[in-house]
């Protein structure tokens, strides 16, 4: 499918999407409240079938945090980029692991590297992080370590 | 037929296991095919690749010239901070003053030997050796300055 | 019986399986909720060994970054750096000379093939055989010596750079990567007496550790281990980059889905993996072996991500650059981290003796899963 | 001809004759222990040695080659370390059997030691039931093995200890049945006599079809039963970093890893006595000459050749199998062994009967 089709596609499912196609992909922010809704239409839609979530990651643009899910299906073969803006103060945003299960892991991890707080995530706890971490979450931008960081 | 079947699994069992055996016994028996390198003892002999990158350092002529001028290209390409290139001002003897390297300081516990600085560098000043021995028992002699004393830069490199 | 899998309940024994352990090959630490021998339950906990590439990688520079690369899967690196360049390339929309393509592609199956060695040789040892880990050495190390004759270093090698290659390639390349094909060819032969049709071995490996394909693409499982499942997963052959798209190699499914489908994947990747190399090495093209670039590199505003196929599965890089010389924020999709997640499915309800054939059957690289 | 026996007997009447026999009695008792403590230490090192160096040529390797000649005296340097590392009793360990338990792996492995024939007229202990007494001891070997895994308060050796306890209670059966098929065949439990009924033939030879096939399922079974791999589940090092001797360090694990090798030796020992003839030398039939010849090898070669070769089988069996998990254990002895050493032993004692071994 190409992407208008996918477009035209998406629209349907969700009025309110944001569309950018700079990239190579076709790129689709969506708001945080949105999100799993339109995240099980995307897995479970006959025609759309993204049922492969193969990255998962935060970007912390210092006055926002963006979450970036790049799907793809193995069944049509293509793909597309969602995007969700999150708050800095309260970065909250519902989980996707009952949709895809490999969520689980990339959202501990972005749990602990950004702080995102995955709401309704059946495992929240500390992966790569040594128990009991406190402190900031390493991955953001204003994160000092000044002990271990090595400026150059 | 259970038995039947019984006597053949049994038998294909046994041969795999008997094939995987004289396997085995054949390298028992050939001592020719052993591959094992004894190291320390064939240091005489071991020839490293001429390509191998083992650590950086500056080559000198017989006059003690190096090709460096100093450009700090290296100290910029490194990612780790391996390597901090100190100039300092020469006076030619017609009184004009010209940059020159006073120490090109290297360090050797840092270096990840990614070649990006023999890459990166102008004059072909810096080069990868072939040595790769490089344990010590103190870390400080792993910091190495990597141009001669008294040595100059080589005529003709700019 | 079932049911019970997946709670802990009183009698049940919780061991820990590593950091410190022969099995994890790396510093792993799973905790294991057994019943008996029965697995119920498998936690992993990670990061023994994570050093923050993502983070560190954010203020190197677009040339910098890609060494730091190697130290993730360290048995693919070459791979590694080819994703990395890609997505340079990708960003600054440079175009790559034939010559340093087809040394890149020959680079990236002789890794392959050396990754794969060293797995069946640790796979293996894995499963109490220990004799196939020294002959899986025997041919790895002549790859290790081409790699050491042409790049300089024979498993971090940082050869590939941004618009080619560092270097071209050694005169005597040719001739010994044909050495190493001829050396192959005579010893795969040994791979199937000594391991692949041992009767214990099949045993251990057949019907163990099944992962259906629906299984395999809701956690994301890529690579060999996919494959076993069935599932289509090649990047080589869905997403090709520079030139897959003009060989002739197949991608190897295995439907089965346990265990031994996944190490049959692997054996018989090797093979397709010699099949490329043997249609590139005697054509690879005259000319430049890299393209000009300006010294300093600068990507655009954007965002970048390229796929590729690493010995492991998907290997992902995704580049946020905002216009400047070093990535705002860099993220490295790790085959590993994804093959993992699904070791807990697997596992459960398998004998303890069959959680390290499954381990084994991942190829787990803990610094890929841990960056 | 020399013999041993004959020193042995000179030894015997020249201490009746100058002590009164009850000291006569403690002297002989204090050599032969004396004795067999030695032989203790030269097969251990011999067989360490042996398997490193089996090992190493079948994975193309050198194998040590740094002390000696040739490194033969690396299993020294090996005990020489060993014996000054410190015998750690970690914390928690329930510390009487913790110390207990290799004493008692290497005590059975020296009471095993008794009845076996070294060579012609060479024994320790002439027991007339010798077969019986050698089944019957080697089982208590598993005695030392839960008690080390229990003792050690550790998940893996607990684990490893109970994976022993399945695997040797369930091979003891098909080691039994197939010493039993040569019993049958021999009539007598006694070691000697076993060992003269092969005077025109070794019992591989005589017995036909039944006596391989209990000879290979003796193999199969020894080898379980003293936890070498393929079987070797109980200190399986990839699942249980090293079973039931995980917490041992020093001289007690050394005691482990001697206890371990000694029995090898005497499984082995038993293999050859009673399938390849013990001592007695390798004749063909009605072929005066070449009998001859081969009498004037010494028994003693004889024996310990015949077990130095079954050790080296199952030292190549080590070196070249993957290692089976314990449900597959446990099939292969109750679905195949088993049966197939039952009805072995039916057809040899059918054989016996009928009389038509030779």
């Amino acid at each position: 499918m190409g992407n208008e089709e996918i477009k035209t596609k998406i629209t349907e499912l969700l009025a309110a999407s944001a569309f950018d196609e700079s990239g190579e992909w076709l790129n689709i922010t969506v708001s945080s409240q949105d999100w799993f809704s339109f995240a099980s239409q995307l897995r479970n839609d006959e025609t759309l079938y993204f049922d492969h979530l193969f990255c998962l990651t935060c970007i912390d643009f210092k006055t926002n945090l963006t979450m970036v899910y790049h799907l793809s299906s193995t069944k049509f073969r293509h793909n597309i980029v969602v995007k969700s803006v999150l708050d800095i103060t309260k970065p909250e945003i519902e989980t996707v692991s009952s949709i895809w299960q490999t969520a689980n892991f990339h959202e501990r991890e972005v749990y602990e590297m950004f702080g995102v707080n995955f709401l309704n995530h059946p495992d929240l706890r500390l992966l790569i992080l040594p128990d009991g971490w406190e402190g900031k979450n390493p991955m953001r931008k204003d994160f000092e370590d000044p002990i271990n960081m090595i400026k150059l | 037929m259970f038995i039947v079947n019984y006597i053949k699994e049994v038998l294909s069992a046994v041969r795999s296991l008997l094939v995987g055996l004289r396997r085995t016994g054949y390298y028992f028996t050939h001592h020719k095919e052993i591959i094992t390198e004894q190291y320390p003892d064939n240091r005489d002999t071991l020839k490293m690749a001429d390509r191998f990158k083992g650590e950086v350092v500056m080559p000198h002529d017989e006059k003690n010239e190096h090709r460096c001028t100093g450009c700090t290209a290296c100290e910029l390409a490194c990612p780790n901070g391996t390597i901090k290139v100190i100039t300092k001002f020469d006076i030619s003897p017609e009184g004009k003053k010209k940059k020159a390297i006073d120490k090109l300081v290297y360090h050797l516990e840092l270096c990840t030997m990614c070649n990006l600085c023999v890459v990166a560098c102008p004059s072909d000043a810096i080069v990868m050796a072939q040595t790769f021995e490089h344990s010590v028992f103190d870390r400080a002699s792993l910091t190495k300055i990597l141009n001669n004393p008294d040595s100059k830069i080589m005529e003709g490199v700019e | 019986m079932v049911e019970e899998i997946g709670n802990t309940t009183e009698g049940d024994l919780i061991i820990n399986v590593g950091p410190q352990h022969p099995a994890t090959h790396g510093v792993l630490h799973l905790i294991i909720t057994l019943n008996g021998e029965t697995i119920k339950k498998v936690e992993p906990h990670l990061g023994f060994i994570h050093r923050s590439i993502e983070k560190m990688c954010e203020s190197l520079s677009y040339r910098q970054f890609i060494y730091v690369t190697s130290r993730m899967d360290y048995l693919s690196s070459h791979i590694n750096n080819h994703a990395c360049a890609l997505t340079v390339e990708k960003g600054l929309q440079i175009e790559v000379p034939d010559r340093a393509k087809v040394i890149r592609i020959l680079m990236d199956e002789l890794t392959r093939i050396a990754s794969h060695e060293l797995w069946w040789g640790a796979m293996a040892m894995d499963l109490g055989a220990f004799t196939p880990f020294f002959h899986a050495f025997r041919e790895r190390e002549s790859i290790n010596d081409i790699m050491e004759e042409t790049c300089g270093a024979r498993l971090t090698m940082n050869y590939i750079v941004p618009g080619g290659l560092m270097q071209d390639i050694h005169p005597n390349f040719q001739k010994r990567v044909k050495d190493f094909l001829s050396l192959y060819k005579s010893k795969i032969h040994e791979y199937d007496e000594l391991i692949t049709g041992n009767i214990i071995f099949q045993n251990r490996m057949k019907g163990v550790g099944y992962l259906s394909p629906e299984d395999a693409i809701s956690f994301g499982v890529t690579g060999p281990a996919a494959r076993g499942s069935g599932v289509s997963c090649d990047i080589r052959k869905l997403y090709p980059y520079d030139g897959y798209e003009n060989l002739q190699f197949d991608e190897i499914l295995e439907t089965a889905g346990d265990s031994f489908a996944r190490y049959m994947v692997r054996i018989r990747e090797m093979q397709q993996s010699v099949r490329i190399i043997e249609q590139l090495i005697d054509n690879i093209p005259e000319g430049d072996f890299q393209t000009k670039t300006k010294a300093v590199l600068k990507l655009p505003k954007g965002e970048f991500y390229t796929r590729v196929e690493t010995a492991r599965g998907e290997f992902g890089v995704y580049i946020v650059s905002e216009g400047g010389t070093t990535p705002y924020r860099i993220k490295f999709r790790s085959p590993g981290f994804s093959n993992l997640s699904a070791l807990d499915k697997m596992a459960r309800g398998e004998k303890l003796g069959d959680l390290v054939a499954m381990m084994g059957t991942l190829d787990l690289v803990i610094p890929d899963i841990d960056r | 001809m020399w013999s041993l026996s004959s020193i042995s007997n000179a030894i015997h009447t020249w201490l009746n004759e100058t002590f009164n026999p009850t000291w006569a009695m403690i002297f002989e008792m204090v050599i032969v222990g004396v004795c067999v403590i030695g032989l203790f230490a030269v097969l251990g090192l011999v067989l360490v040695i042996m398997e490193r160096k089996v090992a190493a040529w079948i994975q193309i390797r050198l194998g040590p080659n740094r002390v000696g000649p040739k490194g033969m005296f690396q299993s020294m340097a090996d005990t020489v370390k060993l014996l000054v590392k410190e015998g750690m009793t970690p914390n928690g360990v329930d510390k009487f059997l913790f110390n207990l338990a290799p004493l008692i792996a290497m005590i059975v492995a020296m009471l095993l030691m008794a009845p076996i024939a070294f060579a012609k007229d060479f024994v320790m202990w002439d027991l007339n039931i010798g077969v019986l007494y050698v089944t019957a001891v080697s089982s208590i070997t598993v005695i030392g093995i839960l008690m080390a895994g229990w003792a050690s308060n550790n998940k893996y050796s607990l684990m490893g200890a109970m994976r022993s306890g399945a695997q040797i209670v369930s091979y003891e059966l098909s080691a039994g049945l197939s010493i039993l098929t040569i019993i049958v065949f021999t009539g007598s439990l006694n070691i000697s006599d076993i060992v003269l009924s092969q005077a025109n033939g070794w019992w591989i030879f005589k017995g036909h079809f039944p006596a391989i096939v209990s000879f290979v399922i003796f193999i199969i079974a020894v080898t379980a039963e003293t936890n070498r791999a393929p079987f070797d589940l109980a200190e399986a090092e990839s699942e249980l970093t090293a079973g039931f001797h995980t917490e041992y360090s020093g001289m007690k694990f050394a005691l482990f890893f001697l206890a371990e090798y000694i029995n090898v030796f005497i499984v082995c020992a038993i293999g050859a006595t009673l399938f390849l003839g013990g001592w007695m030398p390798f004749h063909i039939g009605n072929w005066e000459a070449f009998n001859h010849i081969m009498d004037y090898i010494p028994s003693g070669l004889w024996f310990f050749g015949k077990t130095f070769f079954l050790i080296f089988l199952i030292m190549w069996f080590r070196w070249t199998f993957p290692r089976l998990r314990i449900d597959q254990l446990l099939n292969l002895e109750w679905k195949y062994l088993l049966p197939i050493s039952m009805f072995n032993l039916l057809l040899a004692t059918a054989l016996a009967i009928l009389g038509w071994h030779f």
